[in-house]
């Protein structure tokens, strides 16, 4: 157990540094950074002082170590928009944009796992028809466009809720149940096609042998072996929404750390891009991390490996 | 006799990887094993699930590179052909007829994919010699046509048959190739493989766990336990008198349909074997009835038995005090 | 009165296929009763019907049905369910995936006392350890709190017989119990099972596609082929004088070390298992028989050859003593 | 004897086949005639889709009071008529949704197949890759590449296409696994096939089906990303109509009409729910092939 730990560990910091190297490649893409700060209207002397002030004459591996080095210990430059820190930037917005993730991946489970379970109960009846109709829905639904619906729906026609901002917890609804629109389907597939595999197995024949209830038989014996692929593949959705709420925090112009990299992007910001992106990506690993452990808790087999 | 086939000290270790630090663990699927197959005749290899006698069967057809050892054919080292060459001298015959044979491709492809393989055979040359392989195993043209999923598992073993010979090899690896099958196919499928050897003068390495198939088919036998043989005989004196105590468990453990003669006591414990984790001194030792001081401190000599085979046991030492053969005998009986 | 009745029992699928097609068969208290056929023929959903476990989807059909004088076929599911496990239990092919992976040992050989008898956890325990120990295992006690991948297969199919007897069962079903285990491990579980019934006056339903096994173990075997059952008879009887053509090829295909030279070719049966379209009638067997006779194909007698020997087939019960006078 | 005994066997059983079928003839339908739309619509439909008319602004469709069938789904805040957007943004979809789909299908595949089939370092190298692909936030890269080199429709497809090859690996890998351990691979090695033959006649017909799938999946999920690309303005320039565009570019009317945000939405909806469909209803085919 513990050195499957410690190899885990290994292979997310290898994935952090290449992910780290990627950022940086990722802002020197577009060739001279230094003329897409400046601006069109910039001369020549500006172009040549923005080079300077930051840094960007030097040779790229230099750059780079330097970038890295900072990095490291969370010091990622200062914002040229904003004229802020970096890490003060994201440390401001990013609490909004966890609190988002963690909304829609609240609404998402409890939506997808008893929908999931009902359409494994009653596989192949209308029941599961319907059920699997709404996977498809979600997953059809671009995630902006339902934004804007909700927003003339329950905005402006309802007046039930704040149509953009941030600020109370109103705020985040709309948005956490657009965010939970896109790990619905995945979700609600998984838990059902789980719980269809439990189901049609040969322990779940043992367990109506014994002659259990069939509230233990699903609560107890099936449920339990369904969800643990579930409950790590919610961790690493988690990841993937907060990638994902850059569309949906500029919808709804939530000021979290999506909004901050769109703005960023906008405004040429590449030491905030970069920052962001490896931010987000650190996340990710974390909770891919987290995703293998709980998986490892729940699961007898890899728990005594 | 020139041995058809020769293995010669064949050993393989899997290294199991447990993490990226803990150093690797090595698992000794197959120790040391030596025999030769005369031409035309048959070596059953028999044994218990993890014994090795897959992974041997993987080493000899070239599936596996053996980590010690040599594989011969006629005189003639397998390491150092190529493969199309290796491929006209031996070929493989595998348990499950659903998984041997690729389903996205007519009967007819998959018995001329070893001729395809060998590049050197003119399409019509190819397809006469399917033709004629496919009558020989004892389907029609008409099956030639058909998918593998629109045959029965029998009939699908004999295209796995007719892929294996259609290049005429010496030596066929039959792995278990009956154990997926009922017992009404099962005797079909035997009685065309032993027609076949007949007719064609094939060499058979025969792997399977069924006693009683390997009785019917085998001229010589040979038992496996924890990846060395343990005991090797003609195939009647085995039979007859089985010199090694794991053989003699083995055999005692088949349930011929004999009514009346009730479920035998095999005097075996609980421990199974456990190739990650092989005994020292005598490997059988933890399950023998009759192990004693010495089988857990020394590994036994191949001593000679009776009918001109040899088995891996101290009580056959004529020097070992106390443990005669012939007491061991009769406890059986 | 017979502990199981199983009268004209049929198994449909989706209305189309007919797995069981009027199998009969009984099992006596204290009588261990073979179920044979190869794969496809019935044998194992006429046992998951018995328990009522058929998959969603089948139809269960049957002229009688009962255990112990109950009549099962109109228990309702709940009903059901409280029979399963307690006064009838039934042990599977693969203890690889029979127990779940998810909870230990103890967990799951418990729940079945406290769910019947409604028994604490502390007495379901000590019945639980008694019994690993009663079925061989050694430590009871620590192996309870075991997740089943920490056992070997033979291991674990001791268990699920265990699990089986927790509520003394009067009836134990078994779905080819050792065909995945090897054969020295193989003998040991079916002594167990030998020695069970004689101490527990268990009656056995075995389920095998192994003739060996049948011979060794049976008190009584019925024969399946395509859904009916084509034979049925004491075990000696059935092998000293088999009388359908099907159990007589069966028993020629088997090689028996000493009895079939080597070299000589093994009896065999052609073709290959037929599926039964709806609306057949006659003898499944015929296209494969070396007696089928035009008068196969309309419906064929059950006769008999003996005390508790039935067969059927439209050859006399005396066929095969004429056929080797003759 | 009679021959009527003899049924070959066969799988029975399983949900009304014409359900299942139905989902896939509507998929069928739907994205064959956003197929034939995105082919031939530019041609049929007689206005300009860039063609601005200021005097015409936002005309209601026809099915709306006012409306008319000079501009049968209206026009947009430049007065360009919406039927003939709608149509050239299908090409646009179909474009970027095929050509990823090659691009990243190619790439994915590859990986997934070498590391699969030869496993060992190659694997653990392909797996490595796989990772930092995922963990990689899609949406944001995607965004901060096109922001930082400009936007242009190439620029897309080829960000789509490096970025969307996850899956393809994923899959192509576990499944190229299960194939090369089955028996027919070792019965084509031992009858002395090549490693090419055997990947391409072997392996690959057996993993397509499954990689067919996973292609339904990406092109649904590139139209989707497209969409969101061009919908903050980093995505396909205007005043190509991509349907994500037209819905950024009506968003400052939606609350007055609706409509303009509806008919994009609506066509991108339905383009993807059939794109998806025409996946289920292939991996249902393959279920109950698989179920042999």
């Amino acid at each position: 157990m513990l050195t499957f730990l410690l190899r885990r560990l290994a292979v997310a910091i290898l994935v952090a540094m290449t992910v780290l190297t990627l950022s940086f490649m990722l802002t020197r893409l577009s060739g001279d950074l230094a003329i897409s700060i400046a601006g069109p209207n910039a001369t020549q002397e500006d172009v040549a002082l923005i080079r300077a002030a930051y840094g960007l004459d030097r040779p790229l591996v230099v750059q780079y170590l330097d970038w890295v080095g900072r990095a490291a210990v969370g010091d990622f430059g200062t914002s040229y928009f904003f004229r802020e820190r970096v890490a003060d930037l994201i440390a401001q917005r990013m609490p909004i944009t966890l609190t988002l993730g963690l909304v829609g991946l609240g609404i998402a489970l409890l939506v997808s796992i008893p929908l999931g379970i009902l359409a494994a109960v009653r596989e192949g009846s209308w029941v599961d028809r319907g059920v699997m109709l709404v996977a498809l829905v979600g997953q059809a639904m671009p995630s902006f466009w339902l934004g804007l619906l909700l927003m003339i729906l329950l905005g402006l026609q309802l007046g039930w809720l704040p149509i953009s901002g941030t600020g109370s917890w109103e705020h985040y609804v709309m948005p956490g149940i657009v965010l939970a629109f896109s790990a619905i389907p995945a979700l609600m597939r998984l838990t059902r096609s789980g719980m269809i595999e439990a189901l049609s197995s040969d322990y779940i024949r043992t367990a109506r042998a014994k002659g259990l209830s069939r509230l233990s038989i699903l609560g107890k014996h099936a449920l339990r072996n369904a969800a643990i692929p579930v409950v790590s593949i919610a961790a690493v959705q988690l990841g993937f929404m907060l990638g994902g709420s850059i569309v949906i925090e500029t919808v709804f112009a939530l000021h979290g750390v999506g909004y901050l990299a769109w703005e960023s992007i906008s405004k040429n910001d590449f030491p905030v891009v970069q920052a962001v992106v490896l931010v987000l990506a650190l996340i990710y690993i974390g909770l891919t991390l987290l995703a293998d452990l709980l998986n490892a808790a729940l699961d007898p087999r890899l728990r005594a490996s | 006799m020139t041995a058809a086939i020769e293995v010669r000290g064949l050993r393989r270790v899997f290294r199991v990887r447990q993490g990226l630090f803990a150093p690797p663990r090595q698992v000794v699927a197959v120790d040391g094993v030596s025999f030769a197959v005369p031409a035309g005749s048959v070596l059953g290899v028999v044994g218990e699930s993890g014994c090795g006698k897959s992974t041997l069967a993987r080493l000899i057809l070239g599936l596996l590179p053996p980590t010690e050892g040599e594989v011969l054919v006629d005189g003639r080292r397998l390491s150092e052909m190529d493969r199309r060459a290796r491929a006209r001298l031996i070929q493989p015959v595998f348990q499950d007829p659903f998984a041997s044979l690729n389903p996205r491709r007519r009967v007819k492809d998959i018995v001329a994919m070893p001729l395809v393989a060998q590049g050197s055979v003119p399409a019509a040359e190819a397809a006469r010699r399917v033709a004629e392989m496919l009558e020989r195993v004892g389907l029609s043209q008409e099956q030639g046509e058909r998918f593998p999923a629109q045959l029965s598992g029998g009939q699908r073993q004999r295209v796995a048959i007719a892929r294996a010979l259609v290049l005429r090899p010496r030596i066929v690896v039959c792995d278990e190739p009956t154990s997926a099958l009922d017992v009404s196919v099962q005797a079909q499928i035997l009685n065309l493989l032993a027609e076949l050897r007949r007719d064609l003068g094939l060499t058979y390495l025969f792997i399977s766990h069924n006693l009683a198939v390997v009785e019917h088919v085998a001229s010589e036998v040979a038992v496996m336990y924890l990846g060395r043989i343990v005991e090797r005989n003609e195939s009647e004196a085995l039979f007859r008198a089985p010199a090694h105590p794991y053989t003699r468990a083995l055999l005692a453990s088949v349930l011929t349909p004999e009514p009346g003669l009730g479920v035998p006591d095999v005097g075996l414990g609980d421990t199974l074997p456990d190739p990650a984790n092989i005994p020292p001194g005598c490997r059988f030792h933890p399950r023998c009835p009759q192990a004693f001081g010495r089988c857990p401190a020394e590994a036994p000599a191949a001593w000679p038995a009776a009918g001109g085979g040899f088995a891996e046991c101290h009580l056959l030492d004529p020097a070992a005090p106390g443990a005669a053969p012939r007491e061991a005998l009769r406890q059986e009986a | 009165m017979s502990l199981l009745e199983v009268r004209g029992l049929r198994v449909t699928f989706g209305g189309r296929t007919a797995a069981v097609r009027g199998a009969s068969l009984s099992v006596e208290k204290g009588e261990t009763h073979c179920l044979v056929g190869e794969s496809g023929c019935g044998k194992s959903v006429t046992a998951l019907a018995v328990m009522n476990l058929l998959a969603r989807g089948a139809r269960r059909e049957a002229e009688a049905l009962s255990f112990a004088g109950q009549d099962l076929r109109h228990l309702s599911d709940r009903e059901m369910s409280r029979l399963r496990g307690d006064r009838m239990a039934m042990i599977f092919q693969e203890p690889m995936t029979s127990l779940n992976p998810a909870y230990t040992i103890g967990s799951q050989m418990t729940e079945v006392l406290r769910r019947h008898r409604g028994a604490p956890r502390a007495r379901a325990a000590e019945r639980a350890a008694e019994l690993l120990a009663r079925v061989g295992i050694t430590a009871p006690g620590m192996r309870l709190g075991q997740y089943p991948h920490q056992l070997s297969g033979g291991l674990r199919q001791r268990v699920m017989i265990a699990m089986a007897l927790m509520c003394d069962p009067e009836l134990l079903v078994a779905d080819e119990p050792t065909t995945a285990l090897d054969v020295t491990v193989q003998a040991q579980i079916l002594r167990l099972l030998a020695g069970l019934q004689r101490d527990l006056g268990l009656g056995i339903l075995l389920i095998t596609h192994d003739l060996g096994i049948v011979a060794r173990v049976a008190d009584r075997v019925s024969v399946m082929y395509a859904g009916e059952v084509v034979e049925s008879a004491p075990t000696a009887q059935l092998f000293a004088a088999p009388r359908h053509p099907y159990t007589r090829g069966l028993l020629r295909c088997v090689p028996v070390p000493g009895k079939v030279r080597r070299d000589e070719p093994l009896g065999s049966i052609p073709g290959v298992v037929p599926r039964i379209p709806p609306g057949f009638r006659g003898c499944a067997f015929r296209d494969r028989c070396p007696h089928a006779a035009p008068a196969c194909a309309e419906a064929v007698p059950r006769q008999e050859a003996g005390p508790g020997h039935e067969f059927l087939c439209t050859l006399p019960p005396d066929w095969a003593l004429r056929e080797r006078a003759a | 004897m009679s021959g009527a005994v003899l049924v070959p066997a066969g799988a029975a059983g399983g949900a009304p086949r014409w359900l299942r079928s139905l989902g896939l003839a509507l998929g069928l339908l739907i994205v064959g005639l956003v197929a034939f739309a995105a082919v031939f619509g530019p041609s049929l439909v007689p206005h300009d889709p860039f063609a601005q008319d200021l005097g015409n602004r936002l005309a209601v469709p026809v099915w709306m009071e006012g409306g008319s069938w000079t501009h049968p789904l209206g026009t947009d805040q430049l007065g360009r008529d919406y039927l003939a957007r709608l149509v050239y943004g299908a090409r646009i979809s179909m474009v970027i949704g095929l050509a990823t789909v090659i691009a990243s299908g190619l790439i994915g595949t590859t990986l997934g197949v070498l590391g699969g089939f030869f496993g060992g370092r190659v694997d653990d190298a392909v797996l490595f890759v796989i990772t930092c692909r995922l963990s990689i936030p899609v949406v944001l890269v995607a965004l901060a590449v096109v922001g930082l080199m400009g936007s242009s429709f190439t620029l897309v497809i080829l960000v789509l296409g490096l970025l969307l090859w996850d899956r393809f690996a994923v899959v192509a890998r576990s499944t190229t696994m299960q194939v090369r351990n089955l028996d027919y691979v070792a019965a084509a090695w031992c009858a002395g096939a090549s490693r090419a033959a055997i990947l391409w006649r072997e392996v690959l017909p057996n993993i397509a089906t499954h990689l067919a799938v996973v292609a339904t999946l990406e092109m649904a999920l590139a139209i989707l990303l497209e969409a969101a690309l061009s919908f903050l303005g980093l995505g396909v320039p205007p005043p190509l109509p991509s349907w994500g565009l037209m819905i950024a570019e009506a968003k400052d009317y939606m609350f007055f009409s609706p409509w303009v945000i509806m008919i994009p939405g609506i066509a991108l909806f339905v383009l993807v729910f059939g794109i998806n469909l025409l996946g289920d209803g292939l991996r249902d085919m393959l279920g109950t092939q698989d179920a042999r």
